[in-house]
């Protein structure tokens, strides 16, 4: 069986190997979420057996082992850019080999330590289970009151002060309609009429919001009553044609 | 050291189960009743009745320096009267300089409108009071006042503690609020009007 | 009933200074130091001293149900051993039940790597742990340490829960970690020979 299909039980992933692959590519599994040291024991528990010698080795099927390493490696690759995204120490791609080995075993180290750490913390919790001690507080422990300085009963008025006033009304600031600036329009008119000697208005704001439209046709107004452009229209509620005028 | 209580625990059958009273007492945060203690110790009640017996020969006063006592809702364990002084030395808090300010809010309403309930307090503030009415029961500011008369909810009055606090020989004494209403029903009222159009 | 204790307690001019540390320990509600008792019980620290090993002398397993102990950089009472049965029909341990093995490796980091942030940590387990970290402040198994020197991440500690749970005296209680386990050389050397016997 090839390794792609090995059957996995993780804290965040239970399926086949390939499958967690794809998933952590789709984006749709976090790789951080994944204890790859699970995935490779995994391994290790299907695909390495003892010797028959009774040395204590184990022989790794080498071929499966080798396309093993190749997708293992990828994923802690993939997983070091995720867990140190800025992180300017971590340059990977420049370490040589011996540094990455050297990094690689002080990182191990440090993270075989803690595990030791975690087991014999555990170990103690067992060990310690028969002492029980009480969390909280004494049912009859003295509780004098709490001593409070003097203090200005005006400030019981002022609460009642502040209580009784009436809230303000609700800021309508936020909603204030923001207007371009009717020069924006007088100036891309001039530009149009310059270009083309005749444009039908309604075709050149077609696409602005109902504002903006508003204050275009301000701008269209002022280019008529300053003679720069002559306005027509051949019914009431008909496209509004311009033709360019005399400055 | 010779310890003649050795030759004690050997001689009497309920020792053990004195123990382990003893042992469930020092962790218990309230007290047991000789029933749940009885299941605790999976014993039959009149023998953790006696062991409890037992138990409060041996932790009395003069004796030893923590106390079996029964209260309210079973036994519990406290110091014994010779280490009072060392307890209020231990629990000495310092003096507390200020109010916050939700607690002088709660207070105000408390003195001006009441006697009042907590949802009342709740109510009028148009916050979540609870937690803020049982920091000024714990500091004896305020105290109960009986139930509203249709047998609600536990109504609250300022203390003689809120009077010396604030310097005052009575309540009448408090700073006038003409201004802003005619009496305590109307102050009521209109805390009431202001929460709702804050709420809205 | 003959009461031996009494007898006893008149012969020893200490006997009333240790029913005031009993009393001190059986209202407090976290590890009293031998100064805090010194300080509350107004009495010098080296006359509490001998106090505290006398009532020890008296709270101790299979004599007492209630048991004095040294752990979290104090004294405390806690049930005896032989009690445990009992007090596990009766209470709750939130703290230490469910640790999960996620938990314990942070735990871990946190004792013997802290005061350290929930990115180191990360860094350190190569699996994201905040909501771990979380867990375990929830619990009340670690605390705040202020921020790094630079201002940045918060940084955590454990707590005294965390060793009165664990029952040590102090974090220098815990084994050394080098005595757990291989150095960074000693892995170095078994890769290499992994390595060396692939090639072979």
């Amino acid at each position: 069986m090839t390794p792609r299909r090995l059957s996995l039980d993780l804290d965040a992933f239970e399926g086949p190997f390939d499958l967690l692959l794809t998933l952590v590519l789709t984006e749709e599994l976090e790789l951080a979420d994944v204890q790859i040291f699970e995935i490779v024991a995994t391994f290790l528990s299907r695909y390495a057996r003892p010797t028959d010698d009774s040395s204590g080795s184990y022989v790794l099927d080498l071929e499966a082992g080798g396309e093993f390493l190749v997708l293992v490696a990828a994923l802690l690759e993939l997983k070091a850019r995720e867990l140190f995204p800025d992180n300017p120490e971590i340059e990977l791609a420049e370490l040589d080999p011996d540094e990455a080995a050297a990094e690689l075993a002080a990182r191990l180290a440090e993270y075989r330590r803690i595990k030791h750490g975690a087991e014999w913390m555990r170990e103690r919790l067992e060990a310690e289970a028969s002492r029980f001690f009480r969390v909280g507080p004494s049912p009859l422990a003295p509780s004098p009151p709490r001593r409070i300085a003097p203090q200005d009963p005006a400030l019981l008025a002022h609460a009642m002060k502040e209580l009784t006033r009436e809230p303000p009304e609700p800021s309508l600031a936020h909603l204030t309609l923001t207007m371009p600036p009717v020069d924006t329009f007088l100036a891309r008119f001039r530009a149009v009429l310059e270009r083309r000697r005749r444009f039908v208005f309604d075709e050149e704001v077609e696409a602005l919001s109902r504002i903006e439209q508003a204050v275009a046709l301000v701008a269209l107004l002022e280019l008529g009553k300053s003679g720069e452009a002559r306005i027509g229209q051949s019914a009431h509620l008909d496209p509004i044609t311009v033709w360019g005028g005399q400055r | 050291m010779t310890e003649p209580t050795q030759l004690f625990a050997l001689d009497n059958p309920l020792d053990g189960v004195a123990r382990v009273v003893e042992g469930l007492l020092v962790v218990a945060s309230k007290p047991l009743s000789a029933e749940e203690i009885a299941d605790a110790a999976d014993e039959p009640l009149e023998r953790v009745e006696a062991a409890i017996r037992l138990a409060g020969s041996r932790l009395r006063e003069g004796r030893s320096g923590i106390v079996l006592e029964e209260v309210a809702g079973g036994y519990a364990l406290r110091a014994a009267r010779e280490a009072a002084e060392a307890c209020g030395r231990l629990f000495e808090r310092p003096v507390q300089r200020g109010l916050s300010a939700a607690a002088l809010e709660s207070l105000s309403i408390v003195a001006y409108v009441g006697p009042v309930s907590r949802p009342e307090v709740t109510r009028l503030r148009g916050v979540v009071s609870d937690s803020i009415i049982a920091g000024l029961l714990e500091r004896g500011l305020i105290e109960e006042a009986g139930r509203a008369e249709d047998g609600g909810a536990v109504r609250y009055r300022t203390s003689p503690l809120f009077e010396r606090v604030f310097g005052l020989t009575s309540l009448s004494e408090l700073p006038r609020l003409d201004e802003l209403a005619d009496g305590p029903e109307e102050l009521r009222d209109r805390l009431e009007t202001v929460a709702g159009l804050r709420g809205a």
